[in-house]
């Protein structure tokens, strides 16, 4: 009573003013210089990784074990460090592999705690990736970015991006069987298929589904499917030569209509009705995707489509980068899960890949004008990596013949497939 | 009370290959037909070349295009400032 | 209790984790594939549409009727495609219309509930409309662009800009009327003064006002601010042209004077002391306005005025829109209130140009230098487009006759004029 | 309880139109104070013509001037960088 | 329960619908036009300055006395002109000066209560200053712009940087004693702490403190320390002259070393992991710094480094300083404190370039490179302003002896020492 | 219970320039040691020269060089374009 009259007479001042005084009553007990350096020492990083603590919570308050306050940071220090080299040396999606590499070295660092809700990336994670918006603005400037003239002179090329959704669905049974049948891993339905779209070969439909299903295992989903789309050069060649004759590879095909304006203007607004009739769930990412097209073909808003493709994705793309490298804590991302997530996903991506690759063989044989399976291979979305892929593949054999936009069509339908393809997954789990 | 988790997600992959399949198909059957009806009702003006435009889309997201001359670069840059 | 245990022990993770964990526990019941289509099937819009339910919420958790859920949707989807008709085609106020449209389209989408606290629009609403910070990014970008140039060369024109916003508050008497003596509208005294700001003609301000006074009505009185704007060269001509006659439409003015940089960089700080001193009330409006236009004239923080007038403007632009859009959810915006916002909008812009142009003739008799009554209609805002429309008025009559310049003066005062009105009215509801 | 809506919003015109007047009135004063001020302690050192500056105003905000030339453009764009 | 239940049966919305219905109820009681006018001259800011109320509260709901109502924002409205001019006529760092000056001025207008929560700039704050956000976007930036060849071709410069942090920890020991010994002032060891860190000379870091310390004094010690950054060239000089003799103000060093690519991208992942290890309370601010220098030297994302230089680092720049100017209130700067602030401000300034002057006269002592003790003084950070100055004083005293390339080393040095400091007084009172 | 401030605000003194001295050598050391790495595996490839760089530095944080010619200022344009 006394305590509490006393301390209202100290404090006219408003609430958070009141706050603020009462920190300062307690802020600070005079040490020797000797305690001093002594406590200074107990908030050093190296302090905190040699003696790791019972009690240390991560930024959701979550106990962490002694290995990952330890070992465990020293583990994702090298693994940042390894993203990094691939991102620099080797030109592994530098755009979103180094500010995602970079926020997981920075979620790593012991003591600052800057994934928690006031941290500096928790506040990131909390403006746009905890709510699934940034990942929609991607979605947004690719739109602006994107041409569908290619799939518009050759609309049927769309088939071959729907296959390589198999990619998705079939690693999703991979995973399910993984889960059943050993105990190595044991995701749920809904992880299992957060995990597979990595299969979709698309990055922002990957954190999009991944914070919606399981944003507990965004952290490794989004490496992993970055990586993999930078690893496409890698990855498709060898099964796109395993699965097509040298005769395939060698077909030249017919160039494309002429695309008349009014039919790229139309195209997105065609693509937002059809979602909005058939597959709701879908409409945040197609949505999206359609306005930033729509913007750019409507041809009347320049100044805004503009600023979609630079100033507004470029900053998202460095919060996003940072909001998902916080899910990079040695807690989160060293775990089984992670291990099995990189399989699966790169199962994803070689089945995806193979199937797209087949649908176009099947195509070839009943189209009436010639068709290149390989450009199937580009269905995967990875855009647009997949088709230059495809185009550098059929040079091989063929030196002169420009596949690169035959196989645009199928690659931005393959960004549809994967789109579509998530908002399945999602009314399955709405 | 816990369901076998490949029977599960077999039928999603039946239930979402078809409706990628299905939508798909929608939708190259409805650009055949906005083709005839741009075609129809729109006579081809001044047209965009498909030939030239995956160029442009493959060069826009990827950060190491050198192909365009020093020339399209200025070019770009002042019809930028008039658009602005 | 025994529940309790259980869960408790199965959850170590704190709150956010748990929250997750118990999600998926539910997660998911088996379905044969027959059951899994038929539950797709009624996720669709289609079915949506079909069969409106009774139950139905939109984004504020407030009841659908069944008509706002089937041919209430269709005739929006009918609507946002003819703005993006008007938009494209006829150039009708594309930066704006074509955003604002296109969120309609979006938050028209049933199941999706995109307009929702957790939904794409629903975000974009809350981040920067709900709490009127939107218009101000906006106001603050339009007084880094804008030349009080031709204002300081002859500030007398400031009455004519004075003088259009009888449109705002003729129109208010007109709201108020249809209200107290018709059955067909019942608007509160706060609804006719956020429609009656129409009359202002000039967006941002709609908006703050809307959003501030009577945000039931906030889709509704955008588009009638925006696509009336659009209209200006199409409402103002035969008005003016009524108005006055042949000689004066002919009349030729006197070049302006010199305006010196000092006067330019003072002026928007003596817009912020008149505001502080005598309408604190429109503050937040012309503070923005007078900071962009600070940056912009004080010549030392370039960097910062080009921001605000290009990447700021911008990106605010698209969030603006695509807000606003989700106040075009059908059930909002189909409502009898809608017809009659388009109808007072529509009077009060014609009021406002009428008032302008009859100052113009008053100023004309009373001044010693030449003055064309047709600049008054440049007094309704819309810069720069209705100082556009004076100048080719003029120069129909007397071809080679530029009033562009002298049209700009009341143009600007216009501005100032609709923030001062907004101003007094804010004032009457605080 | 309720108010005659026509009566009050009058009295609002009469109010609001009376403050707009007032206030712009006050401001066309204080530019000419302003004005003489100015041209007073500062005499004119390098004027901007107000001639010439409406058509910048006019074309900031809309999207469709194409007045400006090539070269124009390209001294904006390095007046730009210079300025960054 | 007759009034609930017509109230109930008036209003079939849900919540939010019938917090707006019931505002309408009240919204307005009818007034004769003379009423109107009295009650409007009661909003207006000049009666608001007149007649000062008791009950009249700020933006935090805290009482403001009569004299802050009144002569108190006169006085600050002079004080932002006073700012306006150095800041315009006197090039005073406009760029943050501008906006801050500007934001003072909005929040100092009456009635508007602009800096409430609910108020433009109180939106602002909270969106990133209160969660101390834009100053590490600042610092992100900053980091992307600077270049840390000079310091990695010699790197024994970075010892002047940390000499001249001396201004911090000296004028800490200084604010403590007038603390202790002086009635004038009473700063808690938090507040002397926030206040000292204008010793830094670094903008970003001392709002990045001041805010997480004493949130009370961030307007003060904003003003202070942008200020004194931008009197560098008249602080600086007459120090570096007194405590120099001019044959040490003659010496020519060596050109520095070829640096390679590697080193400058290894180098701020260097500084990463340093703090990571040894001083973590810095990791918000060097990390940011570090991933915009980083982003910069990896020379993969230049469109992410473009950006967080350009469009990111102005669209914060205008943020920061209108929410920093909303501390500008009377009521909270016209306070003894301020005074206080001013002059341990001015005093760790004059202290940190004496303390680098002179380690640079120790380090030329031992070198066996010829070291000019001028660019000691580039050590305070104040980034390129310090080292010009010392360029400019060398050059005077020989014409051609351009230091400016070996001052960079000290002054970017000095960034990295100002925010380790800022770190340790951090985990002190962590 | 209040604290001597002035001895306490000494000892942070201590703590402080103790903690900046030695972080701050150990970075110099540190510099050094990536120096001998660096030149050791990556033998002088295209250089930057340092001499250069710092004016780049120095000017990017001011508004007001104007060293640039017109010449340099379009070939950034071009070089942010072929970039972007
Ligand atoms: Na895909
Ligand atoms: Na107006
Ligand atoms: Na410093």
């Amino acid at each position: 009573m006394a305590f509490s009259f006393s301390y209202a007479s100290n404090s006219a001042p408003a609430a958070t003013q009141e706050k603020v005084a009462s920190e300062q009553k307690v802020e600070y007990e005079s040490k020797s210089v000797l305690q001093l350096i002594k406590d200074f020492f107990k908030t050093t990083g190296i302090y905190a990784i040699l003696n790791p603590q019972d009690n240390v919570v991560n930024g959701e308050g979550k106990k962490v074990s002694k290995f990952h306050q330890s070992w465990g940071r020293i583990i994702m220090f090298i693994i940042v460090f390894i993203l990094f080299y691939l991102a620099i040396a080797k030109g592994f999606e530098p755009l979103l592999l180094i500010p995602i590499a970079f926020g997981g070295l920075l979620a790593n660092i012991p003591i600052a705690n800057l994934t928690s809700d006031e941290g500096m990336l928790g506040i990131i994670y909390n403006m746009g990736i905890a709510n699934e918006f940034f990942p929609l603005l991607i979605f947004m400037g690719v739109g602006a970015m994107t041409d569908f003239g290619p799939l518009l002179a050759n609309p049927k090329t769309a088939l071959l991006g729907a296959a390589a959704q198999f990619g998705i669905f079939g690693s999703l049974v991979g995973a399910a069987a993984l889960s059943q049948y050993t105990d190595l891993f044991d995701f749920t339905l809904k992880q299992c298929s957060a995990i597979s779209i990595i299969g979709g070969a698309d990055g922002p439909t990957s954190i999009f589904i991944a914070s919606a299903l399981a944003p507990e295992l965004l952290g490794a989903i989004a490496v992993a499917a970055y990586s993999y789309m930078a690893l496409v050069p890698v990855i498709q060649p060898p099964i796109m030569r395993a699965l097509t004759t040298k005769e395939e590879r060698r077909i030249v095909m017919k160039t494309g209509r002429h695309v008349h304006k009014m039919e790229k203007i139309l195209f997105p607004l065609m693509i937002v009705m059809l979602i909005a009739l058939f597959l709701p769930d879908a409409a945040p990412l197609m949505g999206s995707f359609a306005f930033g097209n729509f913007a750019k073909e409507s041809g009347v808003v320049d100044r805004l489509s503009n600023t979609m493709q630079n100033e507004l994705i470029n900053i998202t793309t460095i919060f996003l980068g940072l909001g998902v490298g916080s899910k990079l804590e040695a807690d989160k991302f060293l775990v089984p899960e992670t291990l099995g997530i990189m399989i699966i996903g790169l199962v994803a991506f070689a089945v995806g890949t193979a199937a797209g690759v087949i649908m176009g063989k099947i195509m070839a044989r009943f189209s009436k004008e010639p068709i290149n399976p390989l450009i199937g291979a580009a269905g995967v979305s990875a855009v647009p990596m997949a088709a230059r892929v495809v185009s550098k593949v059929g040079a091989e054999e063929r030196p002169g013949n420009i596949l690169l936009m035959h196989a645009m069509g199928p690659n931005v339908a393959g960004v549809i497939g994967s789109a579509v393809a998530a908002g399945v997954l999602l009314s399955i789990f709405n | 009370m816990e369901n076998n988790l490949v029977v599960e997600a077999f039928k999603f992959m039946i239930l979402g290959m078809t409706i990628v399949y299905l939508l798909l198909s929608l939708m190259v059957f409805l650009m055949g037909v906005q083709h005839k009806i741009v075609e129809k009702y729109f006579p081809d003006k001044p047209q965009d070349s498909s030939n030239t435009t995956p160029n442009a889309a493959a060069s826009t997201q990827s950060s190491s295009s050198e192909d365009n001359a020093v020339v399209a670069a200025i070019v770009a840059a002042v019809s930028k400032y008039r658009k602005n």
